[in-house]
C-alpha cells in the first residue's frame, strides 16, 4: 500500500490509542498500599548508588537503613543508642575500649550468617584510600584509622579493630570519644557482603555493578527488588532479618520525588504517603485545613550567612556584629521561611542533648547603628557595597532579599546579591572571594562537637578566614580530655561563647524538618536527626483514600 | 563610480513611508502598535510615576489581594506588584526588541549570505549552524555567567546565539528561491556586486516570513530571559521581568493567583498586539498582498 | 435551439480602493455542437463572464448584479451550491490556460482524470479506471496504463494540455468552455491541439466556448466571434463576417496590429562582426540521471547521457545596428544562449568575443564595464521587476551605479528616459504591481537602455503580452534600435513577431543550428523540414485560408 | 535521494566531532569539578577519586582517551552515579524522551494544522483571527506555566487525568504531551496557513473546484498536499527543539526521560554525562533536520523524482 497512505493511518492510531486510554486515574497508591501495607515514599533526588562506602546525601541514607544494619542502632524517639547487630556492649573504663557481641541469629538476606569478621573487612574496605569514601572521617577516632585512609599506614592490622572471635569485635579507640556509639549508626559504618564484592571486581574499586537488583546482599530489614532509573525502587520485607518479626510493613516505594510542587501535588492526589519537603508557601495551608497531614520538628542543623573576615570592612568585629544585630529573625522566620523555623542565636541548636550554649544577643538596631558608627561607618556612610553569595534556590533568594533590604532599611547600607549555580557557588566560596555567603550546616551526630570542630584554622569547612588559639585549646585538646560529660560541655559552652563574641558567621535560624504524612501512617514519630526507622513503621487502613 | 550608499537611502524612505500608509487601513495592526506604545511609554516613564519602589517590602503584609492600596496586590514579601510588573516591562520590553534586533540581524546577513552564495560556501555555513545548534546550551550560560560576571549585555549574548540560528535557516529557505527570479538577474546584468545585490534586492524581499518569525521570536525570547535570569545569568532580585513574576507565581498559583494573574495577562496582551502589528507590518511590506 | 443564452449580464468588483465593472451588461447566445469564440485583450472580462456562469469568481470582492444565464432552461445564477456542483465539470466543463499550473502536482493525472467519474458519475474505481485508458487513447497519449500512474511534471506541455481535455470530455458533457488552451503552447503544438479539439467536438457535437486574444488561432476554429472590450460586447457574429466586413473600429485595430509581413526599414548592409560566438558549449548536470548510473559510467568529462545539452557547440556573429532573431520551440536552448552570452548563466567551453574582449573567464572588474555595454530584457513583466522598488529606484540604479548621473540630476535624467519609452511621468513614485504587463515592460526595457548600451538581448519581450500592446512595444524596440543606434539579439517562439522586426534569423532545435539567414528568403523558401514545419504551423487571421488548410 | 542522504550523513561526522571537541573543552574550563561539595572533601579523597576517573591526567589527554572509548561506543562511567555507565542511563532515558517528543509533536501538528487551514480558507476575517490567536496560546503559556494549571485543572480538581508518572498508568501521556506540545502549535498554525493561502491560489485549485468537486475534498484532497510543504520543513528543528526543551516538562510530570539528566549533568559538573547527552543530542537534531529535508523533497512529486534518478 503507498506509503503516503500508511504514514497518515500511524498518527491517526496513536493518538485514538493515547485518548482511550485517558479514562479516569483509577485507584490510588495510598489506598492500594494501605491495603497492602506497602509505603509510597518521596525520596527527593534520585539516588547516586547503593554501595554504603560511596554515596553521600539524604535520598540514599533512607535507602541504606532499610538495606543494612550497623552494630548500634537510634532510638527513633530520642536518638539513644540502641542494640543492633551488636546484641550488647562493653566501655573500658577509659573510655577508649568498646567490646561488641554480635548476635548469634543476625544473618545475610541469602542466609550467611554475621560474624565480626565481617565488620573488621567491611571497615577496612571503607577506609581504603584508592575507594574515595566521602565520610571515611566517621572512623577516625578509631587509633590509627586516619592514618590508614590517606595511605601512611598499609596495614590494617595496626588499626584498632580486633576480632576477638566469631561473635566478639574489640575496637580502640585514640582517645575517649563520648558520642562514638552514634557514629555505627552511620552507612560509612555499615558491614558489606565481602564474598558479592569480590565477586564483582577489587573491593578498592568504585562502581562495580555488585549493588544490582539480583546481586545485592544486605543484613536490613529489607531487601532490594526492583529499581527503574528515575521512577521507582522498590524494596520488600527480608525473610532473613533477625528481627523481621516487629517489622509490619511488607515493601516500601522510593519515588524520585526531585521537583517539591510535583511531589506536593502527588501527595495531594493520593500517590505518596510521605513526602521529603513541604512547598513553602503551602505551610500555611496546611496548617489551617488539615493540619494532621504537616509533621515539622526541630533538625539539627543551623542556617547562617558566613562572613569573610579577610574582605576590610568587614575584619572588624564590631561591623559583623552590627550587621547579625539588624537581622529581626523573627519576622523573617515568621513571614519569609514560614515553616516553623527557630530564630538561631547559638550556632549548637540548643539542647543537643542537653548541651545549650548561652545566646547571643536578638534584634537590636539602635545597638547595631551604634556599632557600625563605633567602627568608622557613622549612618552607614562610606560602608563599600557589600555583596550576598548564594546558590541558586527559591529559598535562599527569599531569604537574601529580605535580609538585603533589612540591612539597607536599618543600617543605610549598600548591599547586593549574587546568585550562582551551585558548583560554581562552591568554587567561589573555597577560593574565598566573596564577602558575605549563605552557608548551612547538619550534624553528623547528635553532639556539640560536629558544630563546633568545624572552625579549625584554615579547616575545610571554615572557609571564613577567622581562627582563635584559645577556642582550638578548648575544643581540640580540653574537650575530649574532658573526665566527665559535664566538664566537656562547660569547655565547648567557653569555646562557642568566643565563637558568638567574634561573629564570623551570623546566624539566622535553626532547620526544621517538614514532611507531608498521610495521617494512616503510624510508627514515625519526628526527631532531630529526622532519622526514619522503617522497621517499627506500620499502616493503619483506614479508609480515607487522598485527601482533597 | 559613485558609492552605492549614495542613493540608498533614497530607496529606504520610499519603502517604509509606503508601508507605514498602508499600514493605516489594517485597524487590528494599529491596535496592535497603539497597544505597544503605551506599554513603551509606560516602562520608559516608570521610575517617575511608580507608587512604591519596587525593592520596599511590607513583610507583615505578606501577600495581600488587590486593594485600594495596592492595585495589583502584593507579593510574598509585600513588595507592590504593580510597581513590580512596571519595573518588569522595562527588562523584558527591552531584552525582548534588543535581543530580537541581534538575532534578526545576524540571522538575515548570515541566511542571505547562505542562500545567495550556494555550492559549497552554503553547505558549510549551514553546518556551523548545525553545529552551533547542537552545542549544550546550558553549559554555554555557566560558562558565560562565570567568565563575565554578569550583565544585560552577557544576556543579549546569549539569547542571540540561539535564536539567530533558526532564522537564518528560514531567510536561506527563502533567498534560495528568491536567486531564481529574473529580476536578480537583472540585477546581476546590471553589472551590481553581490553584496550590493543582497542588501537592495534579496533581503527587502524576505522581509514578509521574516516578520511573521520575529513576532513569534520577541516571546520565546522574553521566557528565555525569564529562564536565564532564574540561573542568575540575567538581571539580579530584587529586579525583576515579566517572565521571571511569572516562574514566581506559578508556584503560588493556588494561594494568591494574582501574583501570577497580572504578569501573565500583561505579557499576553504585549505578545498579541505584538503578533497583530507583525501580520498588519508583513502586508503592509508586500505591496503585492494588500492590492485587494 | 441554444444550449446557453446569457442576456445583460453585469459583473462589479468590490475592492477597498473602489468599485470596478468587469462585465457591463453583455448578452449572448451558444447553440448546439457551435464553436463560439470571445476574441478581446486582457481586462476586457472575456474570462471573468464565463467563469461567473459558474461560480467560479471569488464572490467576496466579485459580485454578480445581474443577469440571468440560462443553461437548458435552469437560471444557472440562482442555483444552489448542491445543484452548480451537478452541473460544473458534469454538464459544462473547462480547460484552462497554463498546462503547467492547471494539473496538481501532487497527484498522479489518472487519479485527478478518475475523479469526475467517481463523484459525478458514481462509478467504481476499476469502471472508472477502464474509461479514463480509453479517453486518454482518444486524445492521443499512448500507452495509458503506464502512464496513468506518471505525475504532471512528468509530461510536456502539450501532453498536459491533452489530459486537461481528456479530464473536461470524460464525463461527454454538453457545453465545453477553453480559456485560451494553447497559448502557452509552442505553435506546431498549439496546431494538433486545435485540431484534437475540433475533432472531438464534432464527434460528440459537444457546444464550446473558446476564449483567446489571438485572433489567427479564432480564425481557424470558430463558427461564431464576439469581440469585447472593456466588459462590452462591441462586435458579434459570424466568423467569416468579422474578418472580412469588419464593423467596429477596435476589430479593425486587432486585425491591423497582428504583425504580418516584412520588416519596414531593414538596417543597412554592414559586414562589422560586433559579437563573435564560437563553439558555445553550455551544458547542465542532468540530475534525474540516477545516481547509480552515474557513478559506474566512466567518470570521462562530457560523456553523453550524462548532461543536457542546452547550448550544443553554436557559433554565432552579429553585426553593429543589426537586429537578429533567434527562433525554436520551448526547450530549443535560445534563450540559454542568451544569458550564456551575458554570462549570467556558466559556460561549459567555447569563447564568446564581444567588440574583441572575450567574455569568458573576465575578472570581475573589467566585466563589469563590458556589462554596462550590453543589457538584458527578460521576457515576464512580473517577475523581472522587483516587487519591493518603485519605478524610480529600478530605473535609477543602473545610472547612479555607473556613475551616469549624480543625486541631484537623477530624477531629471529619469524624466527623459520615461519619455522615451513612453511611461507616464506621474507613475514615478509607483510600485511594479500597480502596472499593466505592458507598462510594466516599458519599464524594463528603460531599466535596458539606461546604460547607454551597445548591445541588448531580449528574451521573447512581447510573447506575455496582448496582441495591440505587443504592436506598440515592438514599435518601441525599433525607434529605440535606430535612436540608439543598438545590436539586438531577439529571441521568441513567434515567427511573425520575429520576420517582423529581424534582419537575419537564425533557428534553433535541440540546442543546435539548424538554419540561418536572410529573413525574407529564409520565410519564402525555408531550406530545413524543421523549419518548413514551424512556418507552416502559423495560425493565419483568415477564416478562409485556415479553413482550407486543415 | 541516497547520494543526498549519503552526503549529508558524510557531512554529520566533522559536525560530530567539532561537537565533541568544543563540548569537552567547554566543560573542563567551567569552574567546579564533579566532586566537590558542601562538606569539604578531603585532600586525599579528592586525589583518590580523580584518580578512579583519570581527571588528574592533562586535559588534552583525557580528551584522547575518551575519544578512544567513544569510538568503541563506551560513553564512560557517570560521576554522580557511579554504578551506571552513561550508556545504561541514555538507552533509560532516551525511549521516553522521544516518546513524549512524538506525542508532543502529534498535539502541535493536530492543533497547528486544523488551525492553519481553517484560518487560510476565510484570510483576515473572524474564522482567521479566532484560530490564529488560540494557537497563540501556546506562545503566551511557557510549559512551566502550562504544566502546572493543567496539572490542576485536569488533575486534582477534574481528578480525569494522572498527575505523573509515564506509562504506568494509562492517560499519564495527555497532559505532558498537550504541555511541550503546544508551545509549537502555534509555529506550525502559522506556517499551514501560510501554505494554504498560497496553494489555494494556484490554478489547479481552481481547476479542482471546476470539476464539480466538493468544497472539502477540494481543499483537504487538492490543498493539503502542497500547504503542508513548509510545515515538513519546520518538522525538523522542532522535533529537535522539543527533545531539549523536554526537561521542564519532564520534571514537572516526573517522567523519566533524558531531559532531566541533560540538566542535572551540567549542574553536577557530571562530564561524560554531559557528553552523553550532547551526543545524543546532536546526532538528533543533525537527523531530524535530515529528515525534514528529505521528507520535504520527498513530498513533492517532481523533486522526489528527480533525486530518485529518471523513471
Amino acid at each position: 500500500m503507498k506509503i503516503t497512505k500508511i504514514v497518515p493511518r500511524l498518527i491517526w492510531s496513536a493518538l485514538i490509542v493515547s485518548i482511550l486510554g485517558a479514562c479516569g486515574g483509577g485507584e490510588n497508591n495510598v489506598t492500594i498500599g494501605n491495603r497492602e501495607s506497602v509505603l509510597h515514599w518521596g525520596n527527593g533526588d534520585e539516588p547516586q548508588e547503593l554501595d554504603p562506602h560511596i554515596i553521600t546525601g539524604v535520598p540514599e541514607h533512607h535507602l541504606m537503613i532499610a538495606l543494612l544494619e550497623g552494630l548500634v542502632l537510634k532510638d527513633p524517639t530520642t536518638l539513644e543508642p540502641i542494640p543492633g547487630v551488636a546484641e550488647s556492649w562493653t566501655i573500658s573504663e577509659d573510655g577508649t575500649v568498646y567490646t561488641f557481641k554480635i548476635r548469634d541469629n543476625a544473618k545475610w538476606s541469602n542466609g550467611d550468617p554475621l560474624t565480626a569478621e565481617d565488620f573488621r573487612w567491611s571497615w577496612e574496605r571503607s577506609l581504603l584510600p584508592a575507594l574515595g569514601n566521602q565520610y571515611s572521617y566517621m572512623a577516625f577516632p578509631i587509633k590509627n584509622a586516619q592514618a590508614f585512609s590517606t595511605g601512611e599506614l598499609t596495614d590494617f592490622s595496626q588499626v584498632g579493630v580486633k576480632v576477638l572471635d566469631k561473635l566478639t569485635l574489640e575496637v580502640t579507640l585514640n582517645n575517649p570519644t563520648p558520642y562514638f556509639l552514634q557514629l555505627l549508626d552511620h552507612y560509612s559504618m555499615f558491614p558489606v557482603h565481602r564474598a558479592t564484592i569480590e565477586k564483582h571486581g577489587e573491593p578498592g574499586e568504585r562502581g562495580t555493578r555488585w549493588t544490582r537488583v539480583g546481586s545485592f546482599v544486605g543484613n536490613g530489614p529489607f531487601i532490594l527488588k526492583q529499581w527503574d532509573l528515575n521512577k521507582v525502587l522498590i524494596v520488600e520485607k527480608s525473610p532473613t532479618y533477625w528481627d523481621r518479626d516487629t517489622v509490619k510493613l511488607n515493601g516500601i516505594h522510593f519515588h524520585p520525588t526531585q521537583n517539591i510542587t510535583t511531589e506536593e501535588r502527588m501527595f495531594r492526589a493520593g500517590q505518596l504517603h510521605y513526602t521529603n519537603v513541604v512547598p513553602p508557601e503551602k505551610i500555611l495551608n496546611y496548617r489551617e485545613n488539615n493540619p494532621e497531614s504537616l509533621h515539622v520538628s526541630p533538625y539539627l542543623g543551623t542556617y547562617f550567612y558566613r562572613i569573610n573576615t579577610r574582605v576590610k570592612h568587614l575584619s572588624d568585629a564590631r561591623v559583623r556584629k552590627a550587621l547579625a544585630l539588624s537581622i529581626d529573625r523573627k519576622s523573617l522566620v515568621k513571614n519569609v521561611t514560614k515553616a516553623g523555623e527557630i530564630p538561631a542565636y547559638t550556632f549548637t541548636p540548643p539542647n543537643t542533648l542537653g548541651y545549650t550554649a548561652n545566646l547571643s544577643e536578638s534584634f537590636n538596631p539602635e545597638k547595631a547603628r551604634a556599632l557600625l558608627a563605633e567602627a568608622g561607618y557613622p549612618g552607614g556612610q562610606g560602608f563599600p557595597a557589600t555583596e550576598i553569595l548564594y546558590n541558586t534556590h527559591e529559598g535562599h533568594r527569599k531569604l537574601a532579599v529580605a535580609i538585603q533590604q533589612m540591612w539597607k532599611k536599618e543600617l543605610n547600607v549598600e548591599i547586593t546579591l549574587l546568585n550562582q549555580d551551585w558548583k560554581v557557588y562552591l568554587d567561589t566560596e573555597t577560593s574565598g572571594n566573596y564577602e558575605i555567603s549563605r552557608a548551612g550546616w547538619i550534624g553528623d551526630y547528635v553532639d556539640p562537637n560536629t558544630f563546633l570542630d568545624l572552625w579549625l584554622k584554615d579547616g575545610g569547612n571554615n572557609r571564613t578566614g577567622w581562627s582563635n588559639e584559645e577556642y582550638e585549646r578548648l575544643v581540640f585538646q580540653e574537650a575530649p580530655q574532658a573526665k566527665t560529660q559535664e566538664a566537656r560541655y562547660e569547655a565547648f559552652r567557653k569555646a562557642e561563647q568566643i565563637l558568638l563574641d567574634e561573629m564570623p558567621i551570623i546566624l539566622v535560624y535553626t532547620y526544621v524538618s517538614k514532611h507531608l504524612v498521610h495521617p494512616s501512617v503510624k510508627g514515625l514519630p519526628g526527631n532531630l536527626m529526622d532519622y526514619p526507622s522503617y522497621k517499627n513503621m506500620y499502616l493503619s487502613d483506614e479508609s480515607q483514600s487522598g485527601l482533597q | 563610480m559613485t558609492s552605492a550608499k549614495e542613493f540608498d537611502d533614497e530607496q529606504g524612505v520610499s519603502l517604509w513611508q509606503d508601508a507605514w500608509v498602508r499600514l493605516q487601513h489594517n485597524r487590528l495592526a494599529l491596535l496592535g502598535m497603539g497597544v505597544l506604545i503605551f506599554m513603551i511609554v509606560i516602562a520608559l516613564i516608570t521610575p517617575w510615576i511608580v507608587p512604591y519602589s519596587y525593592e520596599e517590602q511590607d513583610l507583615m503584609l505578606g501577600a495581600a489581594p488587590p486593594s485600594m492600596a495596592h492595585w495589583l496586590g502584593t507579593d510574598v514579601l509585600g513588595r507592590d506588584m504593580l510597581t513590580r510588573v512596571m519595573y518588569g516591562g522595562r527588562v523584558s520590553l527591552m531584552v525582548g526588541f534588543i535581543a530580537t534586533g541581534v538575532a534578526l540581524l545576524i540571522g538575515v546577513v548570515y541566511g542571505a549570505v547562505a542562500g545567495y552564495v550556494g555550492g559549497r560556501v552554503d553547505a558549510a555555513m549551514m553546518r556551523l549552524v548545525d553545529i552551533l545548534y547542537a552545542l549544550p546550551f546550558m553549559i554555554f550560560i555557566i560558562l558565560l555567567m562565570v567568565l563575565f560576571g554578569r550583565n544585560m549585555l552577557l544576556l543579549f549574548l546569549a539569547i542571540g546565539a540561539v535564536e539567530w540560528l533558526t532564522m537564518a535557516r528560514i531567510v536561506r529557505g527563502q533567498v534560495l528561491s528568491l536567486r531564481q527570479q529574473e529580476f536578480v538577474e537583472a540585477a546581476i546584468s546590471i553589472g551590481l556586486s553581490p553584496w550590493t545585490i543582497i542588501r537592495r534586492h534579496i533581503i527587502p524581499n524576505t522581509l514578509g516570513p521574516v516578520i511573521v518569525y520575529t513576532t513569534l521570536t520577541i516571546p520565546s525570547v522574553m521566557l528565555l530571559e525569564a529562564f536565564l535570569s532564574f540561573l542568575g545569568l540575567g538581571i539580579q532580585p530584587p529586579q525583576s521581568s515579566w517572565g521571571l513574576l511569572i516562574s514566581y507565581g506559578v508556584e503560588t498559583m493556588e494561594e494568591y493567583p494574582w501574583l501570577l494573574i497580572y504578569p501573565g495577562l500583561t505579557l499576553s496582551i504585549a505578545l498579541f498586539a505584538l503578533n497583530f502589528l507583525g501580520d498588519g507590518l508583513r502586508d503592509a511590506l508586500d505591496p503585492k498582498a494588500s492590492k485587494d | 435551439m441554444s444550449i446557453l443564452e446569457v442576456n445583460n449580464l453585469t459583473i462589479r468588483f468590490y475592492t477597498r480602493n473602489g468599485v470596478t465593472t468587469a462585465v457591463d451588461d453583455i448578452s449572448f447566445s451558444v447553440e448546439e455542437g457551435e464553436t463560439l469564440a470571445i476574441v478581446g485583450e486582457s481586462g476586457s472580462g472575456k474570462s471573468v463572464s464565463c467563469y461567473s456562469l459558474l461560480g467560479l469568481i471569488p464572490q467576496p470582492p466579485g459580485r454578480i448584479d445581474g443577469g440571468t444565464a440560462l443553461f437548458n432552461g435552469k437560471d444557472l445564477l440562482q442555483c444552489t451550491d448542491s445543484e452548480m456542483r451537478a452541473i460544473r465539470g458534469n454538464e459544462i466543463a473547462f480547460i484552462f490556460q497554463d498546462p503547467m499550473t492547471s494539473l496538481n502536482p501532487f497527484l498522479t493525472i489518472g487519479e485527478q482524470l478518475l475523479e469526475p467519474l467517481i463523484y459525478h458519475r458514481q462509478y467504481t474505481r476499476q469502471a472508472a479506471r477502464l474509461r479514463v485508458y480509453e479517453v486518454l487513447e482518444e486524445v492521443g497519449i499512448k500507452d495509458p496504463i503506464k502512464r496513468f500512474d506518471c505525475y504532471p511534471h512528468e509530461f510536456s506541455g502539450g501532453m498536459r494540455q491533452r489530459v486537461m481535455i481528456a479530464m473536461a470530455l470524460i464525463v461527454e458533457p454538453k457545453l465545453l468552455i477553453a480559456d485560451e488552451p494553447t497559448t502557452a503552447l509552442d505553435v506546431t503544438i498549439q496546431a494538433q491541439i486545435l485540431d484534437l479539439i475540433k475533432n472531438l467536438q464534432k464527434k460528440y457535437a459537444i457546444s464550446v466556448i473558446f476564449i483567446s486574444h489571438d485572433l489567427g488561432v479564432v480564425a481557424g476554429i470558430a463558427d461564431r466571434v464576439l469581440v469585447m472590450y472593456q466588459g462590452k460586447i462591441v462586435e458579434q457574429g459570424l466568423a467569416d463576417d468579422i474578418f472580412h466586413d469588419t464593423q467596429h473600429d477596435y476589430t479593425k485595430r486587432l486585425l491591423a496590429s497582428i504583425p504580418d509581413g516584412p520588416k519596414l526599414r531593414p538596417a543597412p548592409e554592414v559586414e562589422k562582426p560586433f559579437l563573435q560566438v564560437d563553439h558555445l558549449k553550455t551544458y547542465f548536470q542532468d540530475s534525474s540521471v540516477s545516481i547509480i548510473k552515474r557513478l559506474l559510467s566512466p567518470s570521462s568529462a562530457n560523456n553523453d547521457n550524462q548532461f543536457i545539452k542546452a547550448v550544443d557547440d553554436v557559433s554565432i556573429n552579429v553585426n553593429r545596428g543589426e537586429i537578429v532573431g533567434l527562433v525554436g520551440e520551448s526547450g530549443s536552448g535560445k534563450s540559454t544562449l542568451g544569458r550564456s552570452i551575458l554570462q549570467l548563466v556558466p559556460v561549459t567551453e567555447g569563447k564568446v568575443e564581444f567588440d574583441g574582449v572575450d567574455l569568458i573567464g573576465l575578472n570581475p572588474s573589467l566585466m563589469k564595464k563590458q556589462r554596462r555595454r550590453m543589457q538584458m530584457i527578460f521576457q515576464d513583466p512580473y517577475a523581472s521587476l522587483n516587487p519591493r522598488m518603485t519605478v524610480f529606484d529600478t530605473l535609477a540604479e543602473p545610472l547612479l551605479y555607473h556613475g551616469l548621473a549624480t543625486k541631484k540630476d537623477v530624477s531629471e535624467k529619469l524624466y527623459t528616459l520615461m519619455d522615451e519609452v513612453g511611461l507616464a511621468r506621474s507613475h514615478i513614485r509607483k510600485y511594479p504591481h500597480e502596472f499593466s504587463g505592458g507598462q510594466r515592460q516599458r519599464i524594463a526595457i528603460g531599466r535596458a537602455i539606461a546604460t547607454k548600451p551597445e548591445l541588448i538581448i531580449a528574451d521573447e519581450p512581447v510573447s506575455a503580452l496582448d496582441v495591440t500592446i505587443q504592436a506598440q512595444i515592438l514599435e518601441l524596440i525599433l525607434e529605440l534600435v535606430d535612436a540608439h543606434d543598438l545590436t539586438m539579439l531577439f529571441i521568441s517562439h513567434d515567427l511573425s513577431v520575429v520576420r517582423y522586426i529581424s534582419d537575419r534569423v537564425i533557428v534553433m532545435h535541440h540546442g543546435k543550428i539548424v538554419e540561418a539567414g536572410k529573413t525574407e528568403p529564409l520565410y519564402a523558401a525555408p531550406q530545413h523540414d524543421y523549419t518548413r514545419s514551424l512556418l507552416a504551423a502559423i495560425p493565419v487571421a483568415d477564416p478562409r485560408r485556415e479553413q482550407l488548410s486543415s | 535521494m541516497l547520494r543526498f542522504i549519503l552526503s549529508r550523513l558524510l557531512q554529520a561526522v566533522p559536525v560530530l566531532l567539532v561537537v565533541i571537541t568544543v563540548t569537552f573543552f567547554l566543560i573542563h574550563s567551567v569552574p567546579g569539578g564533579p566532586f566537590s561539595a558542601d562538606r569539604a572533601v578531603a585532600p586525599a579523597v579528592m586525589k583518590a577519586l580523580n584518580a578512579q576517573y583519570k581527571l588528574d591526567l592533562p586535559v588534552w589527554q583525557q580528551y584522547t582517551s575518551y575519544v578512544g572509548d567513544l569510538l568503541t561506543g563506551d560513553l564512560g562511567p557517570s560521576f554522580k552515579y557511579p554504578g551506571r555507565s552513561v550508556n545504561e542511563m541514555i538507552y533509560a532515558g532516551l525511549p521516553n524522551t522521544v516518546e513524549l517528543g512524538f506525542y508532543a509533536m502529534l498535539v502541535a501538528v493536530c492543533i497547528g494544522v486544523v488551525a492553519g487551514v481553517i484560518a487560510a480558507l476565510k484570510p483576515n476575517t473572524k474564522q482567521d483571527y479566532i484560530p490564529m490567536s488560540l494557537a497563540m496560546i501556546g506562545i503566551c503559556m511557557p510549559s512551566f506555566l502550562l504544566g502546572p494549571l493543567l496539572v490542576l485543572v485536569c488533575g486534582i480538581w477534574m481528578d480525569w487525568l494522572p498527575v505523573s508518572g509515564w506509562g504506568d498508568i494509562p492517560g499519564d501521556k495527555i497532559l505532558p504531551a498537550l504541555t511541550l506540545g503546544s508551545a509549537y502549535a502555534a509555529y506550525i498554525a502559522r506556517l499551514s496557513r501560510g501554505g494554504m493561502l498560497e496553494v489555494m491560489s494556484q490554478d489547479y485549485i481552481r481547476t479542482a473546484r471546476a470539476k464539480g468537486l466538493s468544497e472539502w475534498v477540494v481543499v483537504l484532497k487538492h490543498g493539503l498536499r502542497g500547504g503542508l510543504i513548509p510545515v515538513t520543513a519546520f518538522l525538523g528543528p522542532a522535533f529537535a527543539g522539543l527533545l531539549s526543551g523536554s526537561f521542564v516538562v519532564e520534571t514537572i510530570f516526573q517522567i523519566p526521560g533524558l531531559g532531566r539528566f541533560y540538566v542535572q549533568a551540567a549542574f553536577n559538573r557530571d562530564y561524560t554525562m554531559i557528553m552523553g547527552t550532547t551526543i545524543f543530542f546532536s546526532t538528533a537534531i543533525i537527523f531530524f533536520n535530515l529528515f525534514s529535508d528529505v521528507l520535504a523533497t520527498w513530498l513533492d512529486p517532481k523533486l522526489r523524482q528527480q533525486f530518485q534518478g529518471g523513471k
